[in-house]
């Protein structure tokens, strides 16, 4: 079980909900969790949200596993110039 | 569009008076090909008057100086003798655009174009710059503030070109000025421009003046009570206020993209004040 | 692909130094090819069509008289781009901004296009194209736009991220909050506080090359396209999604970029081109006239914004709260929520909120420009911190680095920090020379922190060994300023060859897997990644075939210095194989030698810098010369060390223009009235000094060589560093930018009235 | 009839080329001539990248005739090598990385040129101001500056 944070334009996508519990070892699942128990984020995760573990952040790498006691946070993706 | 390079100022006349459709003189072009390119104008003609003989120099009499309506302003800044004379009209000329620009720019085109804004003209205005123009019914002298009537409208008629700028020669103990405020340090269309052009007596005093300033009406304008400020004076503190009240005072500037009522009435009187002091120091006033 | 990415201490050889660039002959000799530069047989020009109203309704389009002129070739209408999108409203978006449909958005939005035999004859179908409008009322300005009774860019836009969900329509696309802790109680322990509005103009990325493509749309359904770009593949996946073109068959070459700075991340005239192309049954050459990319390409946002910053006396901040509303032209984006996520993001808080507003008007569509919405953030803050610490009587270096972030401090975004360089880099300002030099009248010191994300993505390299044992390496990232130079000393100091065997080039779509673009500052971070993982799997090939050629086994062979050695008992006599001579012999080892890499950059390395800077403002016409500049930033590990430079001076004189002069400034009627380089100014050589840098090198722990993104920080410091130092020089507080001559004066002159 | 004949010298080559009355020197140069060295980056003469030397001049290409090179003489970047020596400003730009996206560059290195040989000697200032006609948006000028003034120490003989 991991703790994530939902912030921002995410949290928002998710009815409001800031922090959720998710039983998953990878973001891949994570992912499938979250969009069949939050139908709004499903589209934010087709086009992409970054997820934070422990500071450092993922944009694609969804095969990253998920430590039991790490520091999750899904932001939504960003653009760069 | 036809291009014709004709090569004498008859040929010239000729052609442009004998225009159907719109009709326009390319010198440096600087104006000219940046209106084209934005589609303001589709020229039906365009007369190249660079081959026409000796329209292309400056030259130098017991008069004074006459500059070619094709002279590069480039070449005005090589003239020792101009630079020596007419320091702040070749400064002002000098002004226009950047290097690039500078090689192909003229001070009748910076005229002729009628911009409120053209650097050139308060610096002519100031030196009280009189004009030659060629025409189908021959030729005339008239005075630089009679050429520009309204923004982008001169008083040449058709088929008239001017042909050279003529500068008088200098009293002894005169010299002249023009400053321009731009935000940036190069490449800007002045937001405010001003021009002193002054002689002093032997004491230093000023004994005559011309003010003038540009981009703050809709022609540059000649301030007369500017110039009454400063005659008769050594510059002094309130002869300097009263200058820069005078030249506030008679500004009727818009607000644009470039800067507002406000700052250009106030930058006015700033640099009317600094390109006073340039051109009385110029005339030797200490 | 298993690839260690973790950051391992070594001593570099060809990494740090600062040979020329591979690229660099062709450009000093007018060689390389630009957008604009390429031309096919049988080409035609294309022109497109624009609006000339702020917002109106296009009633109808008659092309009859365009298309009847001698020359037209193709005469296209938002008609010739039917609405593939599927409800994917981001990709409707770009399809509405590349041609509009049924309403025009903003002045200069695409209505019309032509391809005909020339330019001339271009320009004039365009001049017979009727178009007849219905104006309807319009908003440019981001606080009118949010204001009660503004007109409406869209109709059907409501507020997102507000529960329950408003029931009128509103300028307003989205909501969004970040923060922890509670701002209210902050806000009660502090004995200072400071609180001000504060606004930015919309500004362009301002890249000298503009857009410019050439499209060739085939009989059998495949299309070739050479354009000017941050991402060919990105381009060739969304032009592929808009014409219906399966992405295999549309091959899109990158050509060398005239800078983009986030502009050219987005598509603009090449789903035009494409579409003119397959209608005209001929290449089609499209070019953007300046113009043109004023006037409908990627401005970055206005902004208005509210801070609120309290602390109290021993320098504590305890509360920070910001309301910021970003301007995203016609279309909801995310830009005020880059805003809120990045603003405090310096900074170490127990009490921080932070919410964004998507502000939708008739301006064109904002795009990505050099750490997105980052630089009017960390104006609004940093002048807020700068004016507090004088509050507080503090020294403004001293409170900041009281207050920094730190390892292990949780973001105002939301994640814990790991190792960060923004201490550093405040130490490293504060140690500074140019802190202590001497000011003399009129002039004053300004000095302001900034952060961006960067970020890593999908990247792709191949690295081909040649018979001769040089090296070319195939990059899928574009090249905007010197990666190639970078990316060939990755691969040299990862081979153990000279940087002068390696040639590194941009390869096409079709030549090469998917790489996402150069932007987020990702382009070396994650290139150079690829490319140490493509070397290490080249050296496991050369391994091998070193083992065949001594007829021992692989495990026996180690690679050292460019070389393969025998290792282990009974080998120890073999002498060791250059690369060179195992390339020679690669025909009758196994053939040829490459290795290959497909991998996610992720775990890209936050990125802190400090900027100060010195200037004298005149304060009789209000104008400021920056007298003296410096850049202080954190690069993880400085690859080839001139091009980190170039982006520090680069970036912050971007800044400097921002700050001083450049602004959208639009007319009454809604039409844009600066759409050039004359009185749209970006600094000129003559407004700047020289540019002082120093790279602090900061190892990224998820880089190989430590290395981190360092194209987009240096452009987030300068607004504030600039507004903090001609507030010091002129005693007023200067909260609206650009700090334009008339805006400096007239602060000035209210000054005097007070 | 609106197109025109040219007889021009480019880079030391006599040239013919036929083209319309309104294109420019730089449409010529780029389109009819192929020598598309000289960039188009506003077509207004505010950026510089189009500079080119006419009979001695340095002008933005954009700002000028195609008609009127008759008789002229035109120096571009793809003329400022010989052969396989580099000019030394193009050796300088290179040594000091005063390139990043490059499109500004070769009428950087026209123009400064033309400051070269009108003045060995620079200041900074002078520089400065020399090339404020031409923008880069990469560089930050930093490098420009500094190459420039290290090419003149070099031409000088120093």
């Amino acid at each position: 079980m991991v703790e994530v944070t939902l912030w921002g334009s995410v949290g928002s996508a998710a009815g409001g909900n800031k922090q959720v519990e998710v039983e998953a070892k990878n973001i891949r699942e994570l992912f499938a969790k979250l969009a069949a128990e939050y139908p709004g984020l499903e589209p934010l995760i087709d086009n992409g949200i970054a997820v934070a573990i422990d500071g450092v952040i993922y944009r694609d790498t969804w095969s990253k596993e998920l430590p039991e006691d790490a520091e999750i946070v899904l932001l939504p993706r960003l653009a760069g110039g | 569009m036809h291009y014709e390079r004709p090569g004498s100022i008859k040929d010239a006349t000729r052609l442009l008076n004998g225009a159907k459709g719109s009709a326009y003189v390319l010198a440096g072009g600087s104006d000219l090909l940046v209106r084209m390119k934005g589609g303001f104008i589709e020229p039906d003609l365009v007369v190249d008057i660079k081959a026409i003989k000796g329209i292309g120099t400056i030259r130098k009499s017991s008069n004074g100086f006459t500059i070619g309506a094709a002279v590069p302003c480039a070449e005005m800044a090589e003239s020792a003798a101009l630079k020596k004379a007419w320091p702040g009209v070749v400064e002002a000329a000098n002004l226009i655009g950047s290097k690039q620009i500078q090689g192909r720019c003229t001070i009748v085109g910076n005229l002729c174009n009628a911009s409120p804004a053209a650097d050139s003209v308060p610096a002519l205005m100031a030196a009280e710059a009189k004009v030659a123009i060629a025409g189908p019914k021959g030729s005339r002298t008239i005075a630089v503030d009679k050429v520009v009537k309204a923004p982008g409208s001169t008083s040449l008629r058709k088929g008239e070109i001017v042909e050279a700028v003529l500068l008088d020669k200098r009293p002894l103990r005169s010299g002249d000025a023009y400053l321009r405020f731009i935000p940036r340090t190069e490449m800007d269309i002045a937001v405010v421009g001003a021009a002193v052009n002054l002689t002093l007596d032997k004491e230093g005093v000023v004994k005559s003046a011309r003010v003038s300033l540009g981009a703050v009406a809709p022609t540059a304008i000649l301030v007369r009570r500017a110039a009454n400020a400063i005659i008769g004076t050594k510059l002094d503190g309130p002869a300097l206020e009263r200058l820069a009240e005078a030249c506030s005072a008679a500004c009727k500037p818009i607000d644009d993209k470039r800067g507002t009522i406000e700052f250009r009435k106030k930058v006015a009187g700033v640099l009317a004040g600094r390109a006073a002091k340039i051109a009385y120091k110029r005339a030797g006033g200490k | 692909m298993n690839f260690d990415a973790k950051f391992a201490a070594k001593k570099f050889n060809s990494v740090g130094t600062r040979p020329v660039r591979p690229d660099g002959v062709d450009k000093v000799t007018g060689r390389a090819r630009y957008g604009a530069d390429f031309n096919m047989p049988g080409q035609l020009a294309g022109a497109v069509l624009r609006s000339p109203h702020a917002h109106a309704k296009i009633k109808k389009i008659d092309v009859s008289k365009a298309e009847k002129l001698k020359g037209v070739k193709a005469v296209i209408t938002a008609d010739d781009l039917p609405d593939l999108t599927d409800g994917d409203s981001g990709l409707y978006n770009i399809l509405d901004n590349c041609m509009a449909r049924g309403r025009a958005l903003y002045d200069g939005h695409a209505v019309a296009a032509v391809a005909a035999i020339d330019a001339r004859t271009a320009r004039e179908a365009l001049k017979r194209i009727k178009v007849t409008y219905q104006v309807l009322p319009h908003v440019t300005d981001v606080d009118e736009a949010v204001a009660p009774g503004a007109p409406l860019v869209h109709e059907d836009v409501f507020t997102s991220g507000i529960d329950p969900r408003p029931k009128k329509p509103s300028n307003v696309a989205k909501r969004s909050e970040y923060g922890h802790g509670d701002v209210e109680k902050g806000f009660k322990q502090a004995d200072f506080i400071v609180e001000r509005r504060y606004r930015t103009e919309q500004t362009h990325q301002g890249y000298i090359e503009p857009h410019a493509c050439v499209a060739s749309f085939n009989a059998d359904g495949t299309a070739d396209m050479w354009v000017c770009t941050q991402g060919h593949f990105v381009f060739r996946q969304t032009c592929a999604d808009l014409l219906g073109i399966d992405v295999s068959k549309l091959r899109v070459t990158s050509s060398e970029i005239g800078g983009g700075f986030g502009g050219k991340t987005h598509v603009w005239i090449e789903p035009v081109a494409l579409a003119l192309s397959r209608k005209a049954g001929r290449p089609v050459k499209l070019v953007m006239p300046r113009e043109d990319v004023f006037r409908a390409s990627g401005p970055t946002s206005a902004t208005s914004i509210d801070v609120r910053i309290c602390a109290r006396k021993d320098g504590t901040i305890t509360a920070a709260q910001a309301d910021l509303r970003y301007s995203c032209g016609p279309y909801r984006d995310m830009w005020a929520e880059l805003g809120a996520m990045t603003s405090f993001a310096c900074y170490d808080l127990a009490n921080v909120k932070s919410v964004g507003h998507e502000v939708l008007v008739n301006r064109p569509k904002t795009a990505a420009y050099r750490a997105p919405s980052a630089p009017m953030a960390a104006f609004a803050v940093e002048s807020a911190i700068d004016e507090l610490a004088h509050e507080i009587g503090m020294d403004p270096v001293e409170f900041r680095i009281k207050n920094a972030a730190k390892e292990g401090t949780k973001s105002s975004y939301g994640p814990v920090y790991g190792p960060i360089g923004i201490g550093p880099t405040l130490d490293a300002a504060r140690d500074h020379p140019h802190m202590a030099a001497a000011l003399g009248k009129n002039q004053g010191r300004g000095m302001a922190c900034g952060f961006w994300f960067n970020f890593g993505g999908q990247t792709c390299t191949d690295l081909n060994i040649g018979l001769d044992g040089t090296v070319t390496l195939a990059v899928g990232t574009v090249d905007v300023g010197g990666a190639r130079a970078s990316l060939s000393l990755v691969a040299a100091e990862e081979l153990g060859i000279s940087y002068d065997e390696v040639k590194a080039v941009v390869a096409d779509t079709s030549t090469l897997g998917y790489n996402d673009m150069t932007d987020g500052s990702r382009g070396t971070f994650s290139s150079s990644m690829a490319t140490i993982s493509a070397a290490r799997n080249a050296i496991g090939v050369m391994k091998e075939r070193a083992a065949a050629m001594w007829d021992i086994p692989v495990e026996d062979v180690v690679w050292e210095d460019g070389h393969a050695k025998a290792t282990g008992a009974g080998h120890g006599n073999l002498p060791p194989l250059s690369l060179k001579e195992i390339a020679a012999a690669a025909p009758k080892t196994g053939g040829p030698i490459a290795g290959h890499s497909e991998l996610v950059a992720d775990g890209a390395g936050v990125s802190f810098a400090t900027h100060i800077c010195d200037v004298e403002v005149d304060p009789d016409t209000g104008a400021t010369k920056v007298l003296r500049y410096t850049v202080i930033q954190d690069a993880g590990k400085a690859v080839h060390p001139d091009y980190v430079e170039g982006q520090y001076q680069g970036g912050a004189a971007q800044g400097i223009g921002w700050a001083l002069n450049e602004e959208y400034i639009y007319g009454k009627d809604g039409r844009l009235q600066n759409p050039g380089f004359l009185d749209y100014r970006i600094p000129v050589c003559s407004d700047l000094p020289m540019i002082d840098t120093q790279i602090l090198e900061i190892p990224n722990p998820n880089h190989p060589y430590g290395v981190r993104g360092v194209g987009e920080t240096s452009i987030v410091p300068p607004l504030a560093a600039i507004a903090n130092a001609v507030s010091n020089a002129v005693g007023v507080r200067l909260a609206h930018i650009p700090m334009s001559p008339p805006r400096i004066l007239a602060a000035l002159d209210t000054k005097k009235k007070d | 009839m609106t197109a025109i004949a040219v007889s021009t010298t480019i880079n030391g080559d006599d040239i013919e080329v036929l083209c319309q009355t309104e294109e420019t020197l730089l449409d010529v140069l780029r389109d009819r001539l192929g020598l598309t060295g000289a960039k188009e980056g506003c077509g207004t003469g505010d950026c510089g990248a189009c500079s080119v030397i006419v009979d001695g001049r340095l002008v933005c290409a954009c700002l000028v005739l195609g008609a009127e090179a008759e008789g002229r003489r035109i120096e571009t970047i793809e003329g400022m090598a010989k052969g396989d020596e580099l000019h030394p400003l193009q050796s300088s730009f290179l040594e000091h990385a005063a390139l990043q996206c490059g499109v500004c560059t070769p009428g950087f290195l026209i123009a400064a040129k033309d400051l070269l040989e009108r003045n060995p000697d620079p200041s900074e200032e002078e520089i400065r101001f020399a090339l404020a006609g031409n923008l880069c948006r990469c560089t930050g000028y930093d490098k420009i500056v500094r190459a420039v003034q290290d090419a003149a120490t070099v031409m000088k003989g120093g």
